[in-house]
């Protein structure tokens, strides 16, 4: 019955894909792309890796399907052409591609031993308990680190594209109905609490820095929809701080194991260290993912009334 | 038990791929984000499942996380229709 | 174990179909998302291999890595459909065609 | 024993109520009655369904846990409904992107 399980989710995976890229309309793909996000959490909690499909349920359901739709209504408003698939001959060689991958497959030695074994050799060094956010925060801080340094260079990227200096974006107006303001004080203080939850989570069990940081990003995005006017008035200095604090950290912690004389990233035994750079890896992820999906939005809004400047 | 967990799960997902005939198919966009929000209700349902059929708890929270998310898509597919006004002319 | 191999070649055929999107679409949007169904796929593959691990368990240093990936994906996604809005507000057009593309870095 | 057959039929009662939503999806004839399978039908099941594996389940927490995501799931798709109607009504003739 699992056998039957895995197959359907991997037709439906595969379905779901090729849809995507032979559907005419955009909205389509769009929307298939939302669903491919679901099947993908689906596969994931099938192969023992809750820690994923928690990230890709935030990410999936709240930031992609937002991104998406927000930059479809703004490129390509209704009733524009549609463009259909262009050299639709090269989907034989992929196929052949996908084929000679697949036969490599049944090469890979069953009984490779992975470095599992190593992370469970070093769970005792280690002053958090779950392996995935010790291997995360711990053993290779470099990539949390320099994926930190991902997030910034992103927003920056954004901001020098929008040639903005600031991040806020101006609030949309906010919805009439009473209905959105009824749903934003419902989820919002729940979003809040389920992000800090994980944040918390990630010490001892699945959850952790990333999970937190994408949901309180989707929290955030979800204040800007309902065009509520806190986000528009912290002040810009915090923002700012806030989302270099994570990488800063990190750059410090560096700095000052290089001063002792040890290995870079190398920090003291104690549990108060980490928890603190996990925090601000989650706040700092969540201020930058919040700035990438509400910055790409500002001059198509303001583009309304005064014009691209 | 867990092998009636499954099927029930092999069910549930058999009703999402039924209803990606209705996202291809459906006339209005309305109609295909109706089918995404159903899939979300779903995909939730299977989540739950399966955290009791791989007695694996935390995959609860991963449907906790949809349960709570999948309102973002729609509340940006309505925005949708407001400054459509001013935009219509400038399309290629 | 045939879990493995299922989403293993599902992964490929993944890859492979986003890579098919990737260069048969014109418009930016869908290369976009063709790119993400390829990341997909990659992290399917990632996390098939991971369950291989002869303990039992799941290898915990490749879920630590697609848990990075997946953050730096969507960070990319988002910047890069900033870049396709810019592109569609200096041009007016989705695509990148070579006329056009000049014009638009001349101002 | 008993509460496996209790949970087993009220999941076969959510079960149904799913079945019921996704054909009412594939076979109302316009949006607004195809609303009904995304608010009422999905949600009922839903609801059979956790309280199926609440019957099975060990844990308080979790017990409590299900529960509220079944509630999250109605306000979500309540309010999705409501988003979608209120779209359609005021857009009602539009046929493609």
């Amino acid at each position: 019955m699992a056998l039957l399980l895995d197959m359907l989710v991997a037709f439906a995976l595969v379905a779901t894909a090729w849809r995507i890229m032979r559907s005419p309309g955009h909205f389509q793909a769009v929307v298939l792309f939302i669903t491919f996000g679901l099947l993908l959490s689906l596969a994931w909690a099938r192969l023992h890796s809750p820690d994923i499909a928690l990230a890709e349920a935030a990410v999936g359901a709240g930031l992609a399907g937002v991104l998406l739709l927000d930059t479809l209504r703004a490129v390509a408003p209704p009733g524009t052409v549609k463009a259909g698939a262009h050299f639709s001959w090269l989907l034989f060689p992929c196929l052949l591609l996908a084929g000679l991958l697949s036969l490599s497959i049944m090469h890979i030695q069953p009984d490779i031993h992975g470095l599992s074994r190593a992370v469970a050799a070093g769970m005792q060094a280690t002053s958090l308990e779950y392996p995935v956010t010790a291997v995360l925060l711990d053993f290779r801080g470099y990539d949390t680190w320099l994926e930190l340094g991902v997030l910034l260079a992103a927003v920056l990227g954004l901001l020098c594209v929008r040639r903005k200096n600031s991040i806020r974006a101006p609030l949309l107006p906010a919805p009439a109905e009473p209905v959105g303001r009824w749903l934003i004080s419902i989820l919002l203080p729940i979003i809040i609490l389920v992000g800090g939850f994980l944040l918390w989570l990630g010490a001892f069990a699945p959850g952790g820095a990333f999970q937190a940081g994408v949901v309180w990003a989707a929290g955030g995005v979800l204040l800007w929809q309902a065009g509520h006017p806190s986000l528009g008035a912290l002040p810009g200095s915090l923002w700012r701080v806030s989302a270099v604090l994570g990488f800063a950290l990190f750059w410090v912690l560096a700095a000052a194991a290089l001063i002792r004389n040890e290995p870079m990233l190398t920090h003291p035994q104690a549990k108060g260290w980490i928890l603190a750079v996990e925090y601000a890896a989650a706040l700092s992820i969540a201020v930058c993912l919040t700035s990438l999906a509400i910055g790409g939005q500002k001059s198509e809004v303001r583009g309304q009334g005064s014009g691209d400047r | 038990m867990q092998i009636f967990y499954l099927a029930l799960a092999c069910f549930l997902l058999l009703n999402i791929l039924a209803g990606l005939w209705r996202v291809m198919q459906g006339p209005t966009p309305a109609d295909r984000m109706v089918s995404a929000q159903l899939f979300g209700t779903t995909g939730v349902a299977i989540l739950l499942v399966l955290a009791q059929a791989l007695e694996a708890p935390y995959i609860r929270n991963a449907a906790l996380l949809f349960a709570l998310l999948m309102i973002m898509a729609v509340l940006s597919f309505v925005r949708k229709s407001t400054p459509k006004q001013g935009q219509t002319g400038d399309g290629p | 174990m045939h879990g493995f191999y299922i989403y293993a070649v599902t992964a490929m055929l993944l890859f492979c179909l986003g890579l098919f999107g990737l260069v048969s679409h014109k418009n930016l949007l869908r290369k976009i998302v063709a790119l993400n169904v390829m990341a997909g796929g990659v992290f399917l593959f990632f996390i098939s291999i991971a369950n291989l691990d002869p303990s039992g368990g799941v290898d915990p240093v490749p879920q630590a890595m697609v848990l990075t990936g997946i953050v730096v994906a969507i960070s990319l996604t988002a910047f890069a459909l900033c870049l396709a809005r810019r592109i569609h507000e200096k041009t007016g057009q989705n695509e990148l065609d070579t006329s056009c593309s000049i014009e638009g870095e001349d101002r | 024993m008993i509460f496996d057959i209790i949970s087993i039929i009220l999941c076969l009662a959510g079960a149904f109520f799913f079945l019921g939503g996704t054909v009412g999806l594939l076979r109302f004839p316009d949006n607004y009655s195809r609303l009904h399978a995304l608010t009422k039908a999905d949600n009922l099941g839903l609801g059979f369904i956790v309280l199926g594996l609440m019957f099975t389940s060990s844990a308080l927490p979790e017990i409590i846990k299900m529960g509220l995501i079944w509630l999250l799931a109605l306000v979500g798709s309540s309010s999705a409904c409501y988003f979608i109607g209120h779209y359609i009504y005021r857009l009602p003739s539009q046929e493609e992107e």
